[in-house]
């Protein structure tokens, strides 16, 4: 069995009364796209918060490459390479395109010019930031410059999702990536993530879309209810029952055990996409 | 080729529209030229010089003001730690420290205070307007207490040498001090604008969350906000040892919000992430010359301040009416 | 040295264009003082331009003013220095450019740095309360709080000193059972007031720096029924000061003459535009001791001849 | 021929040098569901904008039930009836679910105590907003007192889409509500605005999504480069075409003449659907 | 049963947890307690109503604020407005006027300045804070020239009702001022928390455009704040002649900045959208009783302001390390 990239065991977040993440369990492997679907509020959001950085779980541990890891910070995430398309896209509004996808990553002009004087290269990120809005199909962007709280709600996501797929250099976690996109956008996503993948790269990919799901994820982690619920392969069930076991509708047992409607062959085709059965629990 | 030229013209002056020190720059203009025109000693060589040397202790402390307010902060204790960098200035080179000693033991404290400042802000996580109403009257009553209650004259020709020293630029008298602030001034401008410190500092006031996620140094990015404003607050000790060579503990008590003022007149936001130094220029130059202006029309202060409340209102007023009609 | 561009003050013709710096607008004070250097000069035919600091101890606002009044081209400066020593620089350059220059009300230190002082001799206006305050209290040891101006300021110094001089104690005196800075506003003077007596309120004697003060601290003794049982002294001689002596709110209140110093100044600079004389020196405009109460051995009016000689 | 309910000519906007409506047409009839469809940034947002006053166009006119009308702010737009949901979901972060609900609409206790003291009917308030969460299958959220920054993506979404749906009296503008929403939630709003048209009022749908798209409109209205392209019933067109439609592969010509690929049968089967031959143009 | 008792005090525990003005309330009653262990003359009933008289009119002042602040404002001319009314009040009376009708008169002016102010914000869309600096300017200078350069005493018992009349409350005394004050943060508070037009105020602060898209009646909103916040000053000037009948231009020149502490301290927000009138009750008093504490102890006022500096930001930060723990 291959040590997953990154593994979270026993993850728990609580806000007050609400149970945001509820001993959650995650493995991603390399190289694979890792879809994980959900109820809306089922702690998804949540989830991949915790494992980049951007919220410290109360309790658990975060494993990379095997490694057990704390992210502090989302900036200690992604200097481990893992790069986020967050659902709120996590732009700075009163500017523009070009410095949104390079911010924190500023490129600088060569020479002492860059290293001294620290003189950015602006037309360097423009060129740039051009050709990966261009690659994502946002066509109707007329200049790099616009400034991000004038763009549509697809230009925006468009814009989160370059920045993203432009610096990953470990793996990718995308948010419901395509939730504002058009038809011929989401396309073009869809596509990004699957040359992300063939770089080597794993992809997690939040989705409400079963069948963008289906059509691209190696493995489907189902969350419920602050927990993984189940992982399934797209191959060994349709996509009536991993809604099924989104809504509680079906369940896998506690304990891992087979699932209780006999005709679904869940969790049991390969040991790495069992429920694990020896993860940590706190009562 | 002539569109591009034409698109290039369009950008430029979308530029220019969209910058929100338009309005003010242009009440500027238009006040130098109505004095001008009424009076016969405003547009002369000589006070040209003095509106600008009048502007520049409060133009400093501006000048680090734009960049606490740029991350959503405000500082209320910049006049106080200037005052109490003119004090050590001032106490120390009278009992006897090098001139160059003094100058350094001021910008380390006035520094330190701002990091202070900066610290709590940043690690506690307290709010600027609390931490820096706190560090105002520790300040103060310090910079008392220093004083020992009476106010230091300063002769020395180093601390002294940014009023005194100067030459002449054509016919007008560039002092030292206005050197310093036109260089300071444009190395903060590059700095906000050409690099990526600068980008960060915006983007941390425009959505702290957002750049926090973003994985920008929020932390360490904010604090050295305020450690570089301290550092500034000193250079405005220096600027006004300068003009007025006596350090005075009652002094510049209206200099914090003169310095907000200037800054807000300049079109940057109080909530941060929007605004320019340019902008804060023309904040800075745009009372001193309403003052200058209306004094060589002979109208008395108490008038004078009525029509530099109605003044600086119909600035900005007449800015938001000119976008509004543009939009 | 530069050149300048503006023509040389005199060459216009037109009436005498004389400059008034004061420390603040909203002071009574200064504002007796405006009117009246405006009476004065209309009376010869010159007029005033008057300016201010925005607040008291605004060293660069009076230099600017100064600054701005040189360029207008006016004969004469009248300036009430916020600090004797702040504004040197300022007044020496108005100086070289022939302008006069003469301080009203604060002395400058060194005292050659203007041409003239018209002013009050604060320390003894001090001295005068304290010495009234002491033979109030005769034979009984004094128990002394003090309301302080802000701290540094020229005036507050000069008066504080002068008072503690008239008691015949030392700062750090136990006598002196504390002390507070009022910024000369009646609001902060009552509520340090209420909070000293709320602390110790054995006190028999209160210095206060001027009559605003003097309300705050005598609303907050009234408040503690000490009032009438504290020996209360003043400085400054506003007409609402005097009413308070008349009405027996404080004992004594020592009076300035603003206008006095405003009529001269004017005078002076008038005279030095027709022929150049200067005058020179401090001119003392007097200090007096205003009482309904008078004690042998100091020398008081009463308050008639105060309502009629007060100002504001 | 009906009057439309909504109906707007030769709108404008322009922000600098980006046009986001350019000279569009709008027909909305009683009764019926109108999708809008189109491309990122095609200006489908500004263009619901337009029709609910939150933004003044430069140029056109926009006719209410075939009366001239202009709508200075949203609020008017909101008196006239016409409820919308913002692709920005316009809620107020640092309150909770219950406020945001009713803002602006708030409940005032019955009696003298409401209408004297305008003291506010916190409980009844709180109520119904519950019941109406639940109808839409939000379950996860725990209680309706959560501040809505705290939301989950889907969570806040719900919300803006209830607050809609409650409220609309004359006509329901919404901008991908679906967008965040889950599977089975999706299906709930998609049975929420069946019932709306039900109870007679006209719903504008605008998605990305083309199935819900075909489920459940009407008419399909699509949206091109800041104008109206074209308007196609989903009995007349296949997805594809309508695809084609959005990225100008398929074109119908600008007087309004039949399209240029002959096999689609577009705004053809009747008069109202037909692209206007009569809308006034401004050079 | 049990449980649900349960999740009702946790739901309150979290309310409470919630409240920002938690430390602060924390800190003042932690004040309050070692004043009075380490004094005998702090908690004696005497005092304490002396203390909440000396925070009267500053906690006046500030309650007009919070409502400007809410909305994401902010009124830097409340103390000039003020003590425009005190000048009115008292010149009509002396000079003849029914108290009544100089009372009218008054309200009316500061109403009609919180309504200007309120119009330039709203309609042209002006930053509050140039706004209410032009305003400052203005009163300021008219309330000088009104005054005609001297100090206004009264002694009409209507207009000194305020501080004068009162009652004893078991042993405390009770003047009609602080019954007053007590009435118009209960007022305050239910509009803003249990009204429609309070939940507009939060809204409007929280977030200007959600607001205008939901169909709230942004602009009247605003502006009635503007105007509801003018008649509080002039309330405040009523206040100020019930503790010193006297109107003087030259009073409360700080008024304005304690006003704004006391609502920062009180945990609102700047930003707008967040904070609460009890908060500002605290915040009103934290500063009275520091300064009464430590003038009790004994210690001068310089200390006694280092030691307030340092107490405010304690409080503040104090609460926001409890918090972090909690989360
Ligand atoms: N800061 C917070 N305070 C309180 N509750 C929170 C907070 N953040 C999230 N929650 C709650 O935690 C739960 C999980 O939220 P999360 O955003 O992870 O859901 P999600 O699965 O991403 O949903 P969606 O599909 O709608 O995006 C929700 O019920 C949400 O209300
Ligand atoms: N305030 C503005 N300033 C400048 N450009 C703007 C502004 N608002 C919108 N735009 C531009 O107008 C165009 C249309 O935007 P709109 O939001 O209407 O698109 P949309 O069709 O709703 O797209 P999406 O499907 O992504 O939501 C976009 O190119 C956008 O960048
Ligand atoms: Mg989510
Ligand atoms: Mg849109």
């Amino acid at each position: 069995m291959t040590t997953p990239a990154l593994q979270a065991r026993g993850l728990v977040k609580r806000y007050g009364r609400v149970t945001a993440i509820d001993d959650a369990d995650f493995d991603l492997y390399a190289g694979e796209v890792l879809a994980v679907v959900g109820d809306n509020g089922a702690g998804k959001s949540s989830l991949i918060k915790a494992l980049s950085g951007a919220l410290i779980p109360d309790d658990g541990q975060i494993l990379l490459d095997g490694q057990e890891t704390r992210f502090h910070s989302p900036l200690e995430a992604r200097k481990a390479g893992i790069e986020t398309v967050h659902q709120t896209l996590a732009l700075a509004p009163a500017m523009d395109i070009a410095t949104n996808l390079f911010l924190g990553r500023e490129l600088r002009r060569p020479g002492p010019v860059g290293s001294v004087f620290r003189l950015l290269d602006r037309a360097a990120m423009r060129r740039q930031a051009q050709e990966q809005l261009d690659a994502l199909g946002i066509e109707t962007v007329q200049h790099i410059g616009q400034i991000v709280e004038t763009l549509s709600g697809g230009q925006r996501q468009a814009v989160a999702v370059a920045r993203a797929a432009m610096f990953g250099s470990r793996m990718v976690i995308m948010d419901e990536p395509t939730a504002a996109l058009g038809v011929k956008e989401s396309r073009l996503v869809l596509d990004l993530i699957r040359r992300i993948r063939d770089r080597g790269l794993p992809v997690v990919l939040i989705s409400h879309d079963m069948p963008q799901v289906f059509e691209l994820a190696d493995r489907i982690h189902v969350h419920r209810l602050g927990r993984r619920a189940a992982v399934v392969r797209p191959s060994d069930a349709s996509m009536s029952q991993v809604v099924s076991l989104m809504t509680g509708a079906l369940q896998i047992g506690d304990d891992g055990a087979p699932p209780d409607v006999s005709q679904v062959s869940l969790a049991g085709s390969s040991s790495a996409l069992a429920v694990p059965r020896h993860a940590p629990r706190s009562p | 080729m002539s569109a591009e030229s034409g698109q290039l013209r369009g950008r430029t002056a979308e530029a220019f529209l969209h910058n929100p020190a338009l309005g003010p720059l242009g009440a500027l203009v238009v006040a130098v030229i109505v004095f001008g025109a009424t009076t016969s000693t405003f547009l002369t060589v000589d006070n040209l010089s003095l509106v600008v040397q009048q502007s520049l202790v409060v133009g400093t402390l501006a000048l680090g003001q734009t960049l606490i307010v740029l991350t959503g902060g405000i500082d209320l204790a910049n006049a106080a730690i200037m005052v109490l960098g003119t004090m050590l200035f001032a106490r120390l080179v009278t009992e006897g420290s090098a001139p160059v000693l003094a100058l350094m033991a001021g910008f380390v404290i006035c520094a330190l205070l701002g990091g202070v400042s900066g610290g709590l802000v940043t690690w506690l996580n307290l709010p600027p307007f609390i931490v820096t109403l706190g560090m105002l009257t520790v300040v103060l009553a310090v910079g008392r207490l220093y004083s020992q209650g009476s106010s230091w004259p300063v002769t020395d020709s180093m601390l002294n040498a940014l009023g005194e020293g100067g030459y002449l630029f054509g016919q007008i008298k560039v002092t030292h001090g206005m050197t310093l602030a036109v260089v300071m001034f444009a190395i903060t401008w590059y700095a906000l604008t050409k690099t990526g410190w600068g980008r960060h500092v915006y983007a941390l006031g425009n959505d702290p969350e957002a750049a926090r996620l973003t994985g920008i140094h929020v932390g360490r990015t904010r604090f050295s906000v305020y450690l570089i404003a301290g550092v500034i607050y000193a250079f405005a000790a220096w600027q006004a040892l300068g003009r007025i060579p006596n350090a005075d503990p009652n002094a510049f008590q209206t200099g914090n919000l003169d310095s907000i003022t200037a800054v807000v007149i300049g079109g940057t936001s109080l909530f941060g992430g929007r605004g320019s130094v340019g902008g804060t220029v023309v904040g800075a130059l745009i009372v001193a010359v309403l003052r200058s202006g209306l004094t060589q029309a002979g109208i008395d202060s108490l008038y004078q301040d009525v029509a530099t409340g109605v003044l600086v209102i119909a600035a900005v007023a007449f800015d938001q009416l000119a976008r509004r009609r543009s939009r | 040295k530069t050149k300048s561009g503006s023509d040389d003050a005199g060459d216009k013709s037109g009436p005498v264009k004389i400059g008034l710096v004061t420390k603040t607008d909203t002071n009574p004070y200064f504002v007796k003082l405006r009117e009246s250097a405006k009476a004065a000069a209309e009376a010869k035919g010159a007029t005033v331009i008057a300016v201010a600091g925005k607040f008291d101890g605004d060293n660069e606002g009076q230099v600017a003013a100064i600054e701005n009044l040189v360029q207008q081209g006016v004969k004469g400066i009248l300036i009430t220095p916020s600090n004797s020593t702040g504004i040197l620089g300022a007044l020496k350059q108005a100086k070289e450019k022939g302008i006069l220059v003469i301080a009203l009300d604060t002395e400058t230190d060194p005292k050659d740095a203007v041409d003239a002082t018209y002013a009050t001799n604060n320390t003894t206006a001090g001295e005068l309360e304290g010495k009234y305050v002491k033979a109030t209290l005769g034979q009984t040891a004094p128990r002394l709080l003090m309301m302080d101006g802000s701290p540094g300021g020229t005036v507050d110094e000069q008066r504080h000193r002068g008072f503690l001089q008239g008691m015949g104690l030392k700062d750090g005196d136990p006598a002196i059972l504390g002390a507070a800075p009022t910024n000369g506003d009646q609001n902060k003077a009552q509520s340090a007031m209420e909070n000293l007596l709320q602390r110790d309120s054995s006190v028999n004697a209160v210095y206060t720096l001027n009559e605003p003060a003097a309300r705050g601290a005598v609303a907050a003794l009234t408040a503690k029924g000490l009032a009438g049982k504290v020996a209360v002294g003043s400085i400054d001689g506003g007409c609402q000061g005097v009413a308070d002596v008349k009405a027996g709110k404080y004992l004594a209140t020592v009076m300035q003459f603003p206008r006095k110093m405003a009529e001269q100044g004017i005078d002076a600079v008038v005279a030095f535009s027709k022929d150049g004389t200067k005058p020179n020196g401090f001119q003392d405009t007097g200090a007096q001791l205003i009482t309904d109460k008078p004690l042998p051995g100091l020398d008081s009016k009463d308050t008639t001849w105060g309502a009629q000689n007060c100002w504001g």
